[in-house]
């Protein structure tokens, strides 16, 4: 697993120059509620017919931060966004809320500063 | 002479309807309606033999003169609306009609000859017609017109009606072709009525296309008079030799083009721009009841191959207008290519030319044209009281008018069910083709086309009923009033079709049993059971995998790929040709 | 008179519903189908259909999104009907109870008639269950049955029932209480 | 004038095992718009983990998460922790585990299948499939004490030891197994009905299958070669015979032939690990509270499972996270159904084999 | 007298039938299968039912669909003319669609739609049917093609194509598209509950009989071979059941129209030359 | 197509594979995880089983009427709800005694019905362990 941190500003430029379609297989975005109200959002590839092979950029931001969509790049990834947007309650570029949670059930549940 | 009533009445009424103020003149077509209809009546009942009637001379030179005048109007007119088709085909006419007035025939036989087929078509015109006019004194109001021209409206239908009435009495091929070019003539200004672009583009369409039936009957008389030395229908019959049929295999072709059959059948379907009852009355009572009373009149001297190829190429057009409807969504539309379908069938049962298939051919007449007017004035209604024209649109209509939901259930039931009319003719077509299978195994294939069409219009009809009965229950049901103008028409058609089912009694095809105990156990053991099990129903909502989205619903569509429409044509003009070159061999 | 109460024994139909469980349950039941248990004998067909359903099997904890849907399939069976919890995230919330997306068994919406436990329940223990359910829709009665937390009251007009409206919004009824 | 009209499929329906609903905008039954809602089975695994079970029972609740993949859902977890606890497993239990695994792997496998057939209204091979599947149930039964939930695998090992008796019955069962499933391979490949239900339906070229990142059945069907028991070292798959199985054709036929071959090929390894279950302990005792960060890939039934677990040396964990298969698949599924009848939607999803419960969390 | 007590018992006749050939599926598909009188069990359950409507033309539609077949079924056993009966059973179908049709509800409408799609199949060849019989016996009444001999021999190929009918009239696979419960819920049936799912539950039964006793004109005068016939027919149209998926609507229409409609014009033409 | 009309045929002929359960009982393999079981006596109330529980389904509760055990200080019952188990066996291997005061039986558990109150008897046992 090799980590690489990136400023959130450049994510999209990043993962624009790394991401070969035919080489690299899009995971997901993950989530992970850091400390002092921070988040961490990773986007992970692994590659294709390799040993172990795990790419995961990541950035660390804060919860209103509007966290850039990657859906031109990776068609898949709307998926993973709407989830984050469920998950941690912050707002990413392009996508709307209500995959998993209704109106009336807890919101943001995984983010760190709700509870 | 009812018959010369039933010709020179409708024009009298005519020119009294034209002047007079709203009231007067629906009192006045009331009772012209009823007289007219009394009289066909009378004929129809007092008749015993074929009536033959001669004509003085001078009636063959004011014939000539009217000829003359209607071709060169419509030269004029292609001339005028810039239309090289009516120009052409005016123009061929003229100097066909010429070459027919240089020739002259020897033998000669009465001008009116009224036979029983005749009488039946007085009363469908009479009956049918004027319940069509009464009709179209309360859709004409609703019309944008001036009082003269909504009154002239009127006057036309009546003369249409008299013109229709002469055409059944006549026995004249020449005097068959003037009165043939004034229906042309009835139908362009009809069509027109409007004076919008698309009404005066379908009118001349229409017109263009008629023509070419009025020189299929030129060159058939041209035939006749040098082969058979006769302009009479009767003598041609007579004398026909089957080796010889061209002259009958033009006037067929005619009759396809009056009739709208494939090939053809851009004119009618351009028709509905026309006012309704404009529509109701060309499908159901006049113009093209021509087509199957043409074939009617030729049946006995078809025979052979004529008989086969017609039959085969009524069937085809039958199975295929079906098909076509299928794929269509305005009302009107489906209803017309309904009825090129059923003309079809009639005239190719015509062409069978047994007894039994021409008795099927004179019930399909007769309840088609009931039929048609009761389901074209609820296209009337729906356009006028419920601003609808397409079949999509017309989902729930129960909702708001049970009364229109139950004519058109009506009418499309009674085309397609026992015990009704139009059921019993087919059921009778098909007993009469078994029986000539044995004759000729092509008549199978006009068996499987039957089958098929009939099972495609079934599907039509039930396409659309279906619709009117997507109920929703929830919503606020709007009654809509109809003016009596427009239901007691319709629930004199029903009351006709409903007496109808007479008739299936006294066919001796089906035993009495046969005929009521569906309609009895049909109709009362359900709403017996139904208001015992109602009382302690429960009310649910309908099952939508547990989601409470709004349910968009249509019915099935039939696209309709281009290729098979003018594979369909193809077809149809090959048949055509197959016939006139086969013939010609 | 003449008792049919007897043979609602003899052919239950039943509808599935998966208000949230990890489909082990739900496994189970189609392994009942199987040939090896053949739940067909007891006269069981999976209608799929609530209206045609005498036996409701519910699978999982109620998750937030299914309990509309789960009263609304209970509103649309008609009477005699019967009520089978499968497994023990339904009639306990299981594993998953206290969840934050998840009500803790069933029969907090619905009244459940037969609990099976395990997880998953083994097809033997469905096939109990069934059995049990089958008698208890034997003695049942025609009577309306309303699930714990519909929101709407069935109205009355003209002799007919409404049951239209049963699942409109369940958050509201719980503020109410 | 073409109109359309909108065709649910659940949440509840018959063809469906699991609560998701698709909505079908069709002209006719022609399917020309999709719109899908995925989470009805949302519980909130992922912060339970994190907040109400202790590290050493959350391998039992993630289990649950889904009931078809559990036994890689629990080893996956499992497996992460002993990575941040440093434990080493011993060769056995890597071959026990193995064994599950695969097995699993059958069951669910024949599952799909069976449940293809019957959304393609096969009924007589659902029976078929379903009655066969029992063996592979008992045979799991025999091994783990439950038919579904096996609660096989603990931190350091697995929780029961394999007898001699037994794997000789299990290979017996399995040999009996194999020939089903060589009829099943006949039937799917000759049958003139499901070849018209199946060939050419709901296909999925290479291309597509890269741009929607797709994986499990789904993508080997389209040729793609991902298979994570293909790129991972830590389970002895290269030594048990695994061979990766591809399709070129995308459609649902290819991802049944896909099937077929996976559960022979599965069957071969077990019937390897059964004749040679290597001496040693099934179990190793663990220290100490997990600290740190792993990513851990398996390859579950559907395709391929991640886990990533945080922990911060306590007995609760940070941050557990569940990719699960079907959820990456869930674009490519939409995709899919463009421009197919509705009648083959069912046996379209059924032959993703979805597993919403994974999915939803 | 007996033919008054067969009209009554027609649908407890095809009730039996239905039960015995689930019985036949079950042990077809390796289990053991429901009792005997399971069809019966399961009416008399429906009518202990709580009765729940959607609307009252829906329901009303669905009783009318039952009796118009039961007066098909009547005509049949009193032997009256064939086509008029194949049309009024058409009518009866129509019923059932309406009633498809008549509520707001997508399963029913697509269940209608497909029915009526599924008549453009059958309906051809079933008149030709009759046709044949009266090309055969010189009318189309049942009681005349009852006492003549055999006419299986001469109508080999429409027997063959009504082959193909059966499974469409009883939803069987591989023709049972318009039922289709895995897509469609049952299609047209969905919205029926209780004491109004048993009128069409019991017109199952008469279609049932329907089916078979217009077969049973294929063995003329011949009662043992008339047994035969239906036991055969009976054995193949369930083992097709069982080794065939559902195939879709347009493969179904074409199919049927394609191989039905040939098939039955080559024999009339066949008829007609000999 | 025509090896699976072969196999319906000669299945028609064949004994079917079902079980007819509630009649012919189906013996459960001795290793079958069915409930767990609590022996009283051996009990050292160290109450590992009901932390190790994932779902809770083991709860020592406060009573008036304790179990008659010299280890049972604090006057505690053993509750257990087999409808809240999910039957994993984590209590058995948690336990410093297995055998004999916990162990997993091969029997299957119970068919509950509404009466038995599977739900709201254990709700207030929950709120009595946690007060």
């Amino acid at each position: 697993m090799r980590k690489i941190k990136v400023a959130l500003e450049n994510i999209v430029d990043e993962i624009k120059d790394f991401y070969d379609y035919k080489l690299w297989h899009f995971l997901t975005i993950n989530g992970v509620a850091l400390e002092d109200n921070k988040l961490e959002v990773q986007w992970i590839f692994s590659k294709y017919e390799a040993l172990d092979d795990v790419m995961v950029y990541y950035v660390e931001c804060d919860y209103k931060d509007l966290i850039p969509s990657v859906v031109e790049i990776i068609p898949s990834a709307i998926i993973s966004q709407r989830e984050i947007i469920d998950m941690f309650g912050v707002k990413v570029e392009g996508s709307e809320k209500g995959l998993y949670l209704d109106e009336d059930s807890l919101q943001a549940p995984l983010s760190g500063c709700s509870i | 002479m009812t018959q010369i009533l039933l010709i020179l009445a409708p024009i009298f009424f005519a020119l009294i309807v034209l002047g007079t103020n709203v009231s007067v003149r629906n009192i006045f077509t009331i009772v012209f309606v009823t007289l007219l209809a009394v009289v066909s009546l009378m004929n129809f009942i007092s008749f015993d033999i074929p009536i033959e009637i001669s004509t003085p001379h001078y009636f063959h030179s004011i014939f000539v003169f009217l000829d003359f005048l209607l071709l060169m109007y419509f030269f004029w007119q292609g001339v005028v609306k810039k239309n090289s088709y009516v120009s052409l085909f005016a123009l061929i006419q003229i100097i066909l009609y010429a070459v027919v007035l240089i020739l002259t025939p020897s033998l000669m036989s009465s001008d009116i000859l009224v036979d029983k087929v005749s009488s039946i078509m007085y009363l469908v015109i009479n009956i049918i017609g004027g319940i069509i006019i009464i009709y179209a004194l309360k859709y004409i109001e609703s019309e944008d017109f001036t009082r003269f021209k909504k009154n002239a409206f009127i006057a036309l239908l009546f003369l249409f009606l008299s013109v229709m009435n002469f055409i059944v009495s006549t026995n004249n091929i020449e005097v068959f072709f003037l009165l043939f070019e004034l229906t042309t003539l009835f139908s362009y200004i009809l069509i027109a009525y409007r004076k919008d672009e698309t009404s005066l583009l379908n009118a001349l369409q229409a017109l263009w296309m008629n023509q070419i039936g009025g020189v299929a009957i030129l060159l058939a008389l041209i035939v006749s008079i040098t082969q058979y030395e006769t302009v009479y229908f009767d003598i041609l019959i007579k004398n026909i030799d089957t080796a010889y049929l061209l002259p009958i295999v033009l006037l067929v072709i005619a009759a396809f083009v009056k009739g709208a059959s494939i090939p053809f059948d851009k004119w009618l379907l351009g028709a509905m721009v026309a006012p309704t009852p404009v529509s109701a009355i060309l499908h159901s009572a006049t113009m093209v009841k021509i087509a199957p009373y043409l074939m009617l009149k030729l049946a006995p001297a078809m025979s052979g191959f004529v008989s086969v190829t017609v039959t085969l190429i009524g069937t085809f057009v039958f199975f295929t207008a079906s098909l076509l409807a299928l794929s269509k969504d305005y009302f009107k539309e489906i209803l017309g290519l309904s009825t090129i379908a059923l003309l079809a069938l009639m005239m190719s049962l015509a062409a069978v030319g047994t007894p039994e298939a021409i008795e099927a051919c004179l019930v399909l007449i007769v309840f088609h044209a009931i039929s048609k007017a009761l389901l074209f004035f609820q296209a009337g209604i729906l356009e006028k009281s419920f601003h609808l024209k397409y079949v999509n649109d017309i989902n729930g209509l129960i909702n708001h008018s049970p009364l229109v939901v139950f004519f058109i259930l009506i009418g499309f039931a009674s085309l397609t069910l026992p015990p009704f009319g139009v059921f019993i003719a087919k059921f009778m077509a098909i007993e009469s083709l078994s029986n000539e299978i044995v004759k000729n195994p092509l008549y199978a294939f006009a068996l499987v086309f039957i089958a098929l069409g009939s099972v495609f219009l079934t599907l039509l009809y039930f396409k659309v009923v279906t619709k009117l009965f997507a109920k929703d229950v929830d919503a606020k049901a709007r009654h809509v009033e109809i003016s009596a103008y427009y239901t007691v028409p319709s629930a004199i058609l029903v009351i006709f079709l409903v007496l109808g089912i007479y008739i299936s009694f006294d066919l001796n095809l089906l035993s009495g049993a046969e005929i009521i105990v569906p309609v009895i156990l049909i109709a009362v053991v359900p709403l017996l059971f139904a208001t015992l099990l109602f009382k302690n129903a429960h009310r649910v909502k309908e099952y939508n995998c547990g989601e409470k989205d709004e349910i968009k619903l249509s019915m099935y569509y039939f696209h309709m790929p281009k290729y098979i429409q003018k594979a369909i044509i193809i077809t149809a003009i090959l048949g055509m040709w197959i016939l006139v070159i086969g013939v010609l061999i | 008179m003449f008792s049919l109460n007897k043979y609602r024994k003899k052919s239950p139909w039943i509808l599935h519903y998966n208000a949230g469980s990890c489909n082990g349950c739900d496994i189970e039941i189609l392994a009942c189908l199987s040939p090896k248990y053949d739940l067909e004998r007891f006269g069981v067909i999976n209608t799929g259909n609530p209206k045609q359903s005498d036996i409701f099997l519910v699978t999982g904890p109620v998750t937030f999104r299914s309990r509309e849907r789960l009263i609304e399939l209970y509103t649309q069976m008609p009477e005699p009907k019967v009520v089978v919890a499968v497994g023990s995230c339904t009639c306990t919330g299981g594993v998953f109870r206290d969840m934050y997306n998840v009500e803790d068994g069933i029969d907090i919406y619905i009244p459940v008639d037969v609990y099976i436990p395990g997880c998953a329940a083994s097809p033997e223990l469905i096939i109990d269950g069934v059995v049990q359910a089958l008698d208890i829709l034997e003695k049942k009665t025609k009577e309306m049955e309303i699930p714990f937390k519909l929101f709407k009251e069935a109205t009355t007009k003209k002799g007919i029932t409404s049951r239209r409206e049963s699942a409109l919004k369940i958050g509201e009824n719980d503020e109410k209480n | 004038m073409k109109k359309t009209i909108n065709i649910p499929l659940g949440s509840q329906h018959i063809s469906l095992l699991e609560p998701v609903r698709f909505k079908f905008e069709c002209e006719n039954e022609k399917i020309v718009g999709v719109d899908s809602d995925v989470g009805f089975v949302h519980r909130g695994v992922e912060k339970a983990c994190t907040t109400r079970f202790k590290y050493d029972a959350v391998g039992y609740v993630v289990a649950r998460v889904c009931g078809l993949c559990a036994i890689t859902h629990s080893l996956s977890y499992t497996v992460a922790i002993e990575q941040l606890l440093d434990v080493e497993v011993s060769k056995k239990a890597k071959y026990l585990r193995v064994l599950l695994l695969e097995l699993d792997r059958i069951h669910s496998h024949m599952l799909c299948l069976s449940h293809t057939c019957e959304s393609a209204g096969f009924e007589a091979m659902f029976m078929r499939i379903m009655g066969d599947r029992e063996l592979i149930m008992e045979i799991q039964e025999l091994l783990t004490g439950n038919r579904i939930q096996f609660d096989y695998i603990s931190i350091g090992g697995v929780n029961r030891d394999i007898s001699l008796e037994t794997a000789k019955k299990i290979v017996n069962s399995l040999d009996i197994v194999k020939q089903k499933v060589l009829g099943y391979i006949d039937e799917f490949t000759n049958n003139w009905s499901l070849s018209l239900k199946f060939k050419g339906i709901g296909a999925l070229t290479l291309d597509e299958a890269y741009r929607f990142n797709a994986i499990g059945p789904l993508a080997r069907a389209s040729g793609l070669h991902i298979d994570v028991r293909n790129e991972i070292e830590y389970l002895p798959y290269k030594e048990l015979g695994f061979k990766m199985q591809t399709h070129t054709d995308g459609d649902i036929n290819a991802r049944n032939i896909i099937r077929l071959n996976e559960i022979l090929n599965s069957l071969e390894m077990c019937n390897n690990i059964l004749a040679g279950v290597p001496e040693g302990e099934i179990v190793v005792k663990s220290k100490g509270k997990p600290s740190g960060e792993s990513l851990v890939r398996f390859e579950a039934p559907r395709g391929e499972l991640m886990y990533f677990v945080k922990g911060n040396a306590t007995a609760m964990l940070d941050r557990v996270r569940i990719k699960t298969p079907t959820f990456s698949s869930i674009p490519a599924f939409s995709h899919i159904f463009m421009g197919e009848n509705y009648a083959d939607a069912p046996a379209i999803l059924a032959s993703f084999d979805p597993c919403l419960s994974c999915t939803a969390k | 007298m007996i033919e008054m007590l067969l009209i009554f018992l027609a649908p407890i006749i095809g009730g039996f039938v239905y039960g015995f050939e689930r019985i036949v599926r079950a042990r077809m598909q390796n289990r053991q299968g429901p009792p005997l009188l399971q069809p019966f069990y399961d009416m008399l359950k429906l009518i202990d039912k709580q009765a729940f409507i959607v609307n009252p033309y829906h329901s009303i539609l669905g009783i009318m669909h039952f009796f118009t077949l039961w007066v098909v079924v009547a005509f049949i056993i009193l032997g009256q003319n064939l086509l008029y009966v194949i049309f009024l059973h058409l009518l009866s179908t129509i019923f059932l669609i309406l009633a498809g049709f008549s509520v707001k509800s997508i399963y029913s409408h697509i269940g209608s739609n497909r029915e009526l799609l599924a008549m453009i199949a059958y309906e051809p060849i079933l008149i030709m049917l009759a046709v044949a019989f009266f090309m055969i016996n010189g009318s189309f009444d049942i009681s005349a093609i009852r006492e003549n001999p055999s006419s299986i021999f001469p109508l080999i190929l429409l027997f063959l194509a009504f082959l193909m009918v059966i499974p469409i009239k009883l939803k069987k696979s591989p023709f049972d598209a318009t039922e289709a419960h895995q897509e469609i819920v049952g299609g047209v049936e969905v919205e029926f509950s209780g004491v109004f799912f048993e009128f069409l539950y019991m017109a199952k039964w008469l279609e049932y009989f329907f089916v078979y006793s217009l077969l049973v004109l294929f063995a003329g005068n011949n009662l043992i071979f008339a047994i035969v016939l239906a036991l055969f027919t009976f054995l193949v149209v369930n083992l097709v059941d069982n080794a065939t998926a559902r195939i879709k609507m347009n493969h179904l229409i074409k199919i049927v129209v394609t191989i039905g409609l040939t098939l039955g014009m080559l024999n009339l033409i066949g008829l007609a030359y000999v | 197509m025509f090896t699976s009309l072969f196999k319906a045929l000669t299945n028609l002929f064949k004994k079917p594979q079902t079980i007819d359960y509630p009649v012919t009982p189906i013996e459960k393999d001795k290793d079958y995880r069915g409930l767990i079981e609590y022996g009283e006596e051996s009990c050292i109330y160290c109450m590992k089983c009901e932390k190790a529980c994932p779902p809770g389904a083991i709860l020592f509760v406060k009573t008036d009427t304790p179990s008659e055990n010299e280890k049972n200080k604090k006057g505690l019952k053993y509750n257990y709800n087999p409808y809240l188990c999910i039957y994993c066996g984590e209590c058995v291997r948690a336990c410093p005694k297995p055998e004999e005061a916990l162990w997993q039986s091969n029997k299957k558990p119970e068919v509950a019905v509404r009466g038995d109150n599977v739900n709201s008897d254990w709700f207030e046992l929950e709120k009595l362990h946690k007060s």
